[in-house]
Parts: structure tokens; C-alpha cells; sequence
């Protein structure tokens, strides 16, 4: 074992360091556990960026260069901070067929943004799943995670406009 | 007397095949005996006639009047030849199509000017959003590459067509040659 | 723990339930938990403490009952009533029926054919048991085969019992699983491993994820027998990300398991020694391929690599590998307690057992239904499914997902099997299925999925990653009317290179949605070809016109 | 050393017999005898990908197209590399390239020293059949000596093996997926500010394109790859 394992020193001294350092020590500092440990700063932090993957990587003993191509090639993994709020419109099959191209029109529209964007103010970040598997509810959105069965666009607006501050 | 009825064509593109073309020296004696030159930029034509027989096209297709002139040509031509690498791959005028017309038009004429010159909008024509090579627009006979392509190479492909056969250019020159 | 003990929990579970067989189970499967299964539960423990049953009628979350479309379902015992569409303040009302006649307003026919025709093997215990209790599996018979394995045959038995079941892997490709794993257990090496491949990542199915929160036991009771059989200490559970609710259930059943000593050494009181871990993709497609997973699981990107060598061969960390899907580890219990044989009577001659469906789309049961192989479609989506809403037409059901394709009317009576589907020009795959009405334009679900597969390449291989891109623009042009008919003929070759050359699976199946539609729906391209129109109306075609086109 | 009798396998490649060691590929065998095989991904002394699907080849009895860079030769095996389909293929295979991203070949450095010009005239590429992409891809030039050219890779994926295997300092891999893929050096990062490039220039020469190159030479030189399976066999101490 090299001196260094486990040595890198995290970004900041942000508590939830630790929760990431937990994972990777959990798996002995392996190399295989990279994906593991990008999960759990993902959710601690809500997304990975520059410093936390080079602590990841140092840590784990990973190029650099490979711990960013794994970081982008999994699309579960953020780069870029998400909005206070998140909606997720499924675009799995059965959503699809049932309306989901037009309600994804309706939010970018209604929020001026495009998939995968955060609006200006941070407020809400918009982004497609290939399909959550509620397909007997299609078409459905998570609004925070939290699925909204049988969407159409009139409650597609009653529910963004919730998240407006008042 | 029955010479075939040949047409050179320049579109977007920097006159270099038409002065490889113009390379082939002496040969061009041997040709100007075997066809006719009905229309080209090396002489005096205003208008492309009908029933031409083979048209040699350099540059590719980048403007309005480009894609009315192609359609023009595809309709009065038989043999179309696509010439050099502009009117095969769009090349270098393709090079702006990664960017926005716009952006393009004010790189060029506002950027990079150091005396006013505004956008030109009657002179020039209006610019496609996207250059195309030729056979994107109209269908394309033969496809002779290269930037340019040799003056050896232009007389080959032009000799294989008078003695009506399609010339097979595979090694003969390639892109970029 | 030894077998005794184990049964001795058994049969504590099966006695208390004989005391008092008053019982409210709700479904708290992801559909109808969206449709707020859990408020519904909440009154009705609240209903129950506060009324005369107090103490003597639980209210226990269960699995799916697979009418997902009618959620959130509620069943009650010993009457066996089904309660559809129930809301929090139907509460009141259900609890005072238990002992009584059934609400009728709220009542479900058991008798439907959504029901009748079912066959339960995989989800024999879905909708019935808690998942979150171990004990509700060992009564429902749960790691008996296990048991059975480990103290009455030899590892070669448990693989004859599974070759002579006939079970092809339920991923999608068919596999014979006892073929497979014999493979396995016959390579030479010290170390091998098993992997659950649990990343179902078909738009428009849902069959693993539902086997996951309805009975996660089953499936590590599969794995086990498995390690057993090849000889691997050691299993994965690669699982999607986006299944929090099944990876928390999963993680309480390894906990549980562990608990009872059914996982980590001397399992059953034997020599046997076996582990699970789980894994999480993180929004892979292309993970479900064998050597995509494996290198996820070994924390690199999911690119798959030429094969051979086999995962059999040479998987896991370079060890020989065992790789089924959900489904074909959830089957292994049953066949090992009833016998290769009892399997090998169900359904057809080449594709034996049943197989678990997602119903989705434009069809009124939509849900989860496991049937025998080799009902035909029409009994599947007209009599089980209830056929197609709204008075609208069947024009196609989708299969297999982005590697299968459309099967239209004339099919109707083609028995579901692997070798049928596949003649039809689609495939079984993992067990979407996906109704579709003429309201739907086929070119542009062929469309979709090629946006899916080539937002899903891993960009390894230049057919693939560069093919996809060439045929979504072909797509694209096609459905917004700009297209000609020599864009079709390039389309058609690509779809023929691109199958022929890719490296793995997604890019040799990715034309397959546009063969089938080309090949049962040629005029609806031609269509918006030729007329510049959609017939569907779905496409808006001739709105968008690029200059110089 | 002669390898046992039992080591070498005799096979047919294109009705020529040919007989190689069993550890051999179809590749190696094909061109000990002196019978090309197309590739691009594959370099003698890096480890085989089998991505750019160049080498496909037909072997009896196989209803799939198989890899010759990194498909065993076997007893008996019959191999045909060159077929109709698989030209008609490996002609589609470098279009889908030349149309993926802006490959200009008459402005570009390696001009007449790039593989896949010479794989394209080799193949009989007159013009491009699929219209092109023109992605807007980005130049760095902030390395002290070198250039990468995002508009001219292919993605082969010589220069990450090259610099993982041989260099070890595994600078480059690829990043994102699919169409969007592209190669990277350390946390994407301008190449001149990599702490881990050893400015070795491996990469530069076993770049079959003009996406690496070295400054101030374009055009001048093409490029050196002789040294890897020198490198390669005295790793292994062969």
C-alpha cells in the first residue's frame, strides 16, 4: 500500500466529507468503488464538481482524466448544482405515446428553460428520465421526487406554480 | 462538328480547380478539338445553355444564387462532375458551418474590419445557413476530389468520360490530394 | 441458523396467522405508492385502532398486486375481497366490512380475466407478503428450496434441475440458463461471481423493479442456489438508481437474510459460505449488456467489449462470471422446490415456464401480468389487458423495448415465445409491452427509440455511436417531411451496416424498431415522404423547411 | 524456441492456408502472410479494443462478423477479409467517420500523413454519402508543444491506451458518451495545465489523424510508432 491511501485531504471542511470518506473506506479504498464513492458525493452534495473529484480520485488512487470520463458518462451524475426544485418528466415509452413530448413542451416553455437547465434564479431545475416505471400511471413527472400520476399540462402549471414563491 | 457540349461551373470555392484545370496546357489543345466549351468562367457566357453534356462544378453550394444555379444546371446538364474537394465534401467554406450565419457575418465584416464596411446585403448574395456539397443539393455523376485535384487527374477523368466510360477514380486522388 | 430453526420461524408465522386471519394488505409497490397508497394505509391503521378491531386486524403493506392502473389497491382477508381505487377516506368504510359483506362501490372483481388468466411463479407471493419481513417469505415456503439444496443435492443436481426446466434468460436474449450456468461451474478457476443484473432499463417496463419491492427475498434465495451451483462465494446485485424504493427493500431483505444466516458463512448450518453486495448503475442503458456491467461494477465506464471471451469465461475482476436477470433468479426457487419437470409443463416446447409483462400504453388493465409462454397477444392484450380504451383501434404493440419492435394486427394470434416474437421481427426482450392505438404515428416511435439508443451509445464503436446519430437525422428528416426517397434507402442500408458491425447488443438492435415499423408500416413513411403528411397527425410535417433542401 | 506441434493451428485466410500460434489473432496471422486487413484502432504494441469495426471479418460457419484484431485463430477456421459486404462496410464505417465530425482534409496538418485519408483512398472514397454533422468542436493549444484538434479525432482511443499502457501517466481518456464523446486530459482541463502529462508526446505519434500534433511541425514529418512494440516486447521481457 502506498503511503498516500486515503491521505488526500478533502475539499473543505464541510462535515459531509466524512459521510464520503465512510464509503470509500467501507470498501477498503478500492479503485472499483469510484462509481460508489461519485454516488455518495452526489448525494450529499446534490453533484459533483472540479474538487470533489479530485479528492475522489486521489483517494481512490484513479486518474483524474478516468474519474471525470466516469463521472460524465453516467447520466445519473450532475456536474452542475441542481435548482431548489426538480421536475422530471418521464420520457419512457408509455409516457411518450401518451402525451410526455407535449408536457415537456409546456415546462420549458412555462420556465423558459430547456431539458437538463436550472432557471436563472436557481429556483427550478428541469430534466427527462428514460422511464421511472410507473408506466400504468403514464404520463407521469416527478416533482421532487415525488410522482404525479396521469399529468396533463393544466396540472402540469398548477404544480410548478406551487414552487413559485408567493 | 459533333463536339460534346462542355461547361465549366464556379461556385464557392477559391478558383484553384479551374487553375488546375487550366494546368492540363497542351492537353487542352487535345481536348478543344473533342468538345466545345459552351460555358465557363474562363470565357464570355451571361447565360448556362441547354443540352449541356458534361459540366465540371468547383466550389460548393453556399449561397442562394449557388442552389439556384445548381438547380439550373442539374436540369440542362447530363453529366454532372463534381470538382475538387469544395463541391465533393463543402471543405474549407463548410468550415462555418459549426457557427451561425450571423456570427459569421460579423467575424468577417465587423470584428475584423479596421474601416467601416458595412454588412453587404444586395452585392452579395444572401449567405444558406449551412454550405453544402453539391450531391447534398442536386444528384452528382462523378465525384473527382482533391484541393485540387491534378491537372493529370481532371484530363484521365474527362478522357474515361469522351470515351464514354465512367471513370473510376479509386487511388487515382483522394481528399485533401 | 440451522433448517430447523428456520422452519420453526415458518411455522410461528403460519400459526399466528391461523390465530387471527383478519388482515388488510395494501399495495405499497412504486405505482400505487404514486397514487398515495401510503396515505391510504395510514387511515386505515388509524380506522382499525380506533374501532373494534383494534388490535386484531393488521394492516400490512404488501407488493404489487399488478392492476397497477386501478391503484392504490387494497385487499382484505380471510373474505379475500379486492378493493380498487380506494382514497384515505374510503377508510372507515373498508374496515367495517372485513368481517362483513363487501363495499361494492369499491370492489374489484377478482374473477376479471386480468386475474383469471394469470399464472403465478415468479409473483406468487407478490401482493400477498410483506416485503419487509423476512418471515413473510419463509412462511410463504421462502428458502426452502435453499434448504433443499444445500442438504439434499450436489451442485450438479441443482443444475440438472435447472436445464431440465427449459428456463431461458429472462433479460431479453433467451439464453438456457442450466447451460449457462454449467458453464460457469465448469470453468477453471478459484474464484467465480454472480451478478444479478437488476439495471432494467427498457422504457415501458417495469417487471424487475416490481419483483424487487413485491419479493426481494426471492431473488437473493435465487442467487444463493446459484452460487452454490457454480461455486461462487460471492454475488452483486447491479441495480438501478433510479429503484430507491427497491434498493431500500433490497438492502432490508440482505440485512434480514444476514440476520438468519442465509447469507455469509456456514449458510443453513452447511459448509457453504455466500455474500451480496448490492451495486447502483447510475442511468446506463447500455449497462444491461454483460461486459458493460461488469465494468461498471469494477467502477470504470459501462463500455462493453468484443466477446469472446465469455463473462462464463472470463467476467468479474478477469473470474468466471454468472450474469441472469431478476426474473430468471426469481424463477430458480420454485423450480427447485417442484422440480425441473413441473417447470418444463408449462408453456411451450422451446420456451418453457411463464414470463412476467409489463402492460402499458393504450390499454385499459395496465399493470404487471405473469401468463404462461405461449398465450397468444390477442388473449394478452384483449382479454387479460381488456383491449384498447376509448373505442380506438389497435394498430401495434411494442416488445423488447429499443432492441425489439412493432408487432402489428395481423400477429394478433402468434403465441408469445422467443422464437415467434423474433420471426415477427421483434424480440421478447425483458417483458414490455407496449399497446399502441392509431393514434400513434409508427414513425415516430421509431423515431423515439432511435433518439434512445443513440443518446444511449456508449460511443465505443464508430457504427454505433456515429450509425445511431445518421439514422435519428434520417428519423427526423422523415417525420418533419423533408425527406426523399433515396433518405429511406440510405436509412435501410444503415440499419443493415449498423446491425451487422456493432460491437454489442445496443448497436446491433438498434435498428430493429426501425426494421419492423419499415416492414409492417412502410406506408406511413412513404406518407410523410411522399405526401408530406402524417397520417397519425402526430408528426408536424412540412413545418420546418431548411434552406437549400 | 519452436512452439509445440500442439501450439500452432493451421486455418485458411482468404483460400490461402496459413498456420500461426494458437495465442495469435486473425490479424497477425493475416499480415505474417502478407495479407492486409484495414484497421485504425489497432496499433502494434497497444492493447486491442476491437472498436473501429474496420477489421470485421467473415469466418465460416459464424453468422456474425468478427474482429481480426483480437478474434484467436482456431484449427480448421476459414477467413475471408475481403468480401462484398464487408467493403461495402468497412466504405460505410469511414464515411460515418469522415461525416461524424469536420475532417478538412486540405487545411489539415496531417495531410498526407493520416490514416484515415489513406484508409478512405484505400477503400475508393470519392465523396461522403451521409450528410455531415459540423459539430462545433474546440482547438487547445495550451500545451507548450502540442496542439489537440477535437475536429479531426476519431476517437480511437490510441493516445489514452498509449499513455495508460505505455507512459503510465494515463493523462487522457474519454469523457461523456456516444456522439457527444470526446478525449480529455486529466479533470477536462487545458493540456498545458495537466499535472500529470509528462510531455512525452506518445500520444502526438500514435495519433492516426491530425487531432494531436506538435507544434511548429505541420506537415513536415509524418509520424514515428516504431518504437512501441519495441517498448511493448521489452516490458514483457520477451
Amino acid at each position: 500500500m502506498p503511503p498516500t491511501l486515503g491521505k488526500a485531504s478533502p475539499p473543505s471542511e464541510d462535515k459531509r466529507w466524512k459521510i464520503v470518506a465512510a464509503t470509500m473506506r467501507r470498501h477498503g479504498f478500492s479503485r472499483n468503488a469510484l462509481i460508489e464513492t461519485l454516488h455518495t458525493v452526489q448525494q450529499s452534495f446534490g453533484f459533483l464538481d472540479r474538487p470533489s473529484l479530485e479528492y475522489v480520485a486521489q483517494s481512490l488512487r484513479v486518474p483524474l482524466s478516468k474519474a471525470f470520463g466516469v463521472a460524465t458518462f453516467y447520466h445519473f451524475f450532475s456536474l452542475k448544482p441542481p435548482g431548489d426544485h426538480t421536475c422530471v418528466i418521464c420520457l419512457g415509452t408509455a409516457c411518450y405515446i401518451k402525451g410526455a413530448p407535449q408536457l415537456l413542451a409546456e415546462v420549458e416553455q412555462s420556465l423558459g428553460i430547456k431539458q437538463g437547465e436550472t432557471t436563472a434564479d436557481g429556483h427550478v431545475s428541469v430534466l427527462t428520465a428514460r422511464c421511472v416505471g410507473s408506466c400504468s400511471l403514464a404520463p407521469v413527472a416527478l416533482f421532487d421526487s415525488e410522482v404525479a400520476p396521469r399529468l396533463n399540462a393544466v396540472e402540469m402549471r398548477g404544480r410548478l406554480a406551487r414552487w413559485m414563491p408567493s | 462538328m459533333n463536339r460534346v457540349r462542355l461547361a465549366t461551373v464556379w461556385l464557392d470555392g477559391c478558383s484553384g480547380c479551374h487553375m488546375s484545370l487550366l494546368d492540363m496546357d497542351e492537353r487542352l489543345l487535345d481536348l478543344a478539338d473533342r468538345v466545345e466549351l459552351v460555358y465557363s468562367p474562363l470565357v464570355d457566357h451571361k447565360e448556362y445553355p441547354e443540352d449541356v453534356d458534361l459540366v465540371l462544378v468547383e466550389g460548393s453550394v453556399s449561397s442562394e444564387e449557388d442552389l439556384h444555379k445548381i438547380r439550373k444546371i442539374r436540369r440542362q446538364s447530363k453529366i454532372l462532375i463534381s470538382l475538387g474537394d469544395c463541391a465533393v465534401t463543402g471543405n474549407v467554406p463548410a468550415m462555418r458551418n459549426p457557427f451561425k450565419t450571423a456570427e459569421v457575418l460579423r467575424r468577417v465584416y465587423v470584428e475584423n474590419v479596421s474601416v467601416e464596411s458595412p454588412t453587404p446585403n444586395q452585392v452579395v448574395p444572401a449567405l444558406l445557413a449551412r454550405v453544402r456539397p453539391v450531391h447534398e443539393v442536386v444528384p452528382v455523376d462523378v465525384f473527382v476530389p482533391g484541393c485540387p485535384p491534378s491537372a493529370d487527374t481532371i484530363f484521365w477523368t474527362l478522357t474515361e468520360l469522351l470515351e464514354g466510360r465512367r471513370p473510376d477514380l479509386t487511388g487515382k486522388t483522394r481528399f485533401g490530394a | 441458523m440451522t433448517p430447523e430453526q428456520l422452519e420453526q420461524i415458518a411455522s410461528e408465522e403460519t400459526a399466528a396467522r391461523a390465530r387471527n386471519p383478519r388482515r388488510l394488505s395494501v399495495c405499497m409497490a412504486a405505482g400505487c405508492i404514486s397514487s398515495n397508497s401510503d396515505a391510504v394505509k395510514k387511515a386505515l391503521e388509524r380506522a382499525v385502532a380506533g374501532g373494534p378491531l383494534k388490535d386484531a386486524c393488521p394492516v400490512t403493506g404488501v407488493g404489487c398486486m399488478g392492476l397497477c392502473s386501478r391503484g392504490p389497491l387494497v385487499s382484505t382477508e380471510p373474505a379475500g375481497v379486492l378493493y380498487q381505487n380506494v382514497t384515505p377516506e374510503d377508510a372507515g368504510e373498508i374496515v367495517g366490512a372485513v368481517s362483513g359483506p363487501a363495499v361494492e362501490r369499491l370492489q374489484c372483481s377478482r374473477e376479471l380475466p386480468f386475474f383469471k388468466r394469470q399464472v403465478g411463479v415468479v409473483l406468487e407471493n407478490s401482493g400477498q407478503i410483506n416485503p419487509e419481513r423476512i418471515e413473510d417469505y419463509l412462511a410463504a415456503k421462502g428458502y426452502a428450496a435453499l434448504v433443499q439444496a444445500l442438504t439434499e443435492m450436489r451442485p450438479a443436481e441443482v443444475i440438472e434441475q435447472v436445464s431440465r426446466s427449459g428456463l431461458r434468460g429472462r433479460g431479453g436474449a433467451g439464453y438456457p440458463t442450466g447451460l449457462k450456468w454449467s458453464t460457469v461451474a465448469k470453468a477453471r478457476a478459484e474464484t467465480r461471481y454472480v451478478i444479478c443484473n437488476a439495471d432494467e432499463g427498457d422504457p415501458g417496463a417495469f417487471m424487475d423493479r416490481s419483483v424487487l419491492e413485491s419479493d426481494p427475498q426471492r431473488v437473493l434465495e435465487g442467487m444463493i442456489i446459484a452460487g452454490y451451483a457454480v461455486g461462487a462465494s460471492r454475488g452483486y446485485i447491479y441495480v438501478r438508481a433510479e429503484y430507491p424504493l427497491a434498493i431500500a427493500r433490497l438492502n432490508t431483505a440482505i440485512r434480514q437474510a444476514k440476520h438468519l444466516g442465509l447469507l455469509g458463512s456456514q449458510i443453513g448450518n452447511t459448509e457453504f459460505a455466500f455474500d451480496i453486495e448490492l451495486r447502483l448503475g447510475a442511468g446506463a442503458f447500455v449497462c444491461g449488456e454483460e461486459t458493460a456491467l461488469i465494468a461498471s461494477i469494477e467502477g470504470g465506464r459501462g463500455t462493453p467489449r468484443p466477446r469472446p471471451p465469455y463473462p462464463a469465461q472470463a467476467g468479474l475482476f478477469g473470474a468466471p462470471t454468472l450474469i441472469n436477470n431478476v426474473e430468471t433468479f426469481a424463477n430458480i426457487p420454485p423450480i427447485i422446490r417442484n422440480g425441473g419437470d413441473w417447470y418444463a409443463a408449462m408453456g411451450t416446447q422451446r420456451s418453457k415456464g411463464t414470463k412476467v409483462f409489463a402492460l402499458t400504453g393504450k390499454i385499459n388493465c395496465t399493470g404487471l401480468i405473469e401468463v404462461p409462454m405461449g398465450m397468444s397477444l390477442r388473449e394478452i392484450i384483449f382479454e387479460v389487458g381488456g383491449g384498447v380504451p376509448e373505442g380506438r383501434k389497435f394498430k401495434a404493440v411494442q416488445t423488447g423495448g429499443p432492441s425489439g419492435g412493432c408487432i402489428p394486427e395481423q400477429f394478433l394470434d402468434m403465441p408469445v415465445d422467443y422464437d415467434s416474437l423474433a420471426q415477427a421481427g421483434s424480440i421478447m426482450g425483458s417483458g414490455g409491452m407496449i399497446v399502441m392505438d392509431d393514434s400513434s404515428c409508427m414513425v415516430d416511435v421509431a423515431k423515439y427509440f432511435m433518439e434512445f439508443c443513440m443518446s444511449e451509445s456508449c460511443g465505443k464503436c464508430i457504427p454505433c455511436r456515429a450509425g445511431t446519430a445518421q439514422m435519428y437525422d434520417l428519423l427526423a428528416k422523415i417525420c418533419e417531411g423533408r425527406a426523399a426517397l433515396d433518405d429511406l434507402a440510405m436509412l435501410e442500408d444503415l440499419c443493415d451496416m449498423v446491425k451487422n458491425t456493432s460491437l454489442c447488443g445496443l448497436g446491433q438492435s438498434a435498428p430493429n424498431p426501425v426494421l419492423s415499423t419499415l416492414r409492417y408500416f412502410r406506408d406511413e413513411y412513404l406518407a410523410h415522404i411522399q405526401e408530406k403528411k402524417c397520417p397519425a397527425g402526430v408528426c408536424a410535417c412540412g413545418m420546418k423547411q431548411e434552406a437549400g433542401s | 524456441m519452436t512452439p509445440a506441434v500442439s501450439d500452432v493451428k493451421t486455418l485458411q485466410i482468404d483460400g490461402i492456408d496459413v498456420s500461426a500460434q494458437a495465442d495469435q489473432t486473425i490479424l497477425d496471422a493475416a499480415r505474417e502472410k502478407g495479407l492486409s486487413i484495414p484497421t485504425l484502432c489497432h496499433l502494434d504494441g497497444l492493447g486491442d479494443v476491437g472498436a473501429c469495426r474496420l477489421c470485421l471479418v467473415e469466418i465460416k460457419g459464424t453468422s456474425k462478423l468478427l474482429p481480426a484484431c483480437v478474434t484467436r485463430v482456431e484449427e480448421g477456421m476459414e477467413v475471408t477479409t475481403q468480401s462484398e459486404r464487408l467493403l461495402k462496410y468497412r466504405r460505410m464505417t469511414l464515411e460515418l467517420l469522415f461525416a461524424e465530425r469536420n475532417h478538412v482534409c486540405s487545411v489539415c496538418v496531417a495531410n498526407g500523413h493520416c490514416d484515415l485519408q489513406v484508409l478512405g483512398q484505400a477503400h475508393g472514397l470519392t465523396h461522403v454519402q451521409f450528410p455531415y454533422r459540423y459539430p462545433k468542436l474546440p482547438m487547445d493549444a495550451s500545451h507548450d508543444r502540442f496542439v489537440v484538434d477535437h475536429n479531426r479525432c476519431v476517437l480511437c482511443t490510441r493516445c489514452v491506451r498509449v499513455c495508460d499502457e505505455v507512459e503510465g501517466a494515463h493523462t487522457w481518456d474519454v469523457m461523456s458518451r456516444g456522439i457527444g464523446s470526446m478525449v480529455i486530459t486529466d479533470l477536462h482541463q487545458p493540456w498545458g495545465e495537466s499535472d500529470t502529462c509528462t510531455s512525452c508526446g506518445k500520444c502526438v505519434q500514435v495519433c492516426p489523424t491530425g487531432a494531436l500534433f506538435e507544434k511548429g511541425k505541420a506537415r513536415l514529418v509524418a509520424k514515428s510508432r516504431d518504437f512501441l512494440p519495441y517498448l511493448a516486447m521489452m516490458r514483457e521481457g520477451k
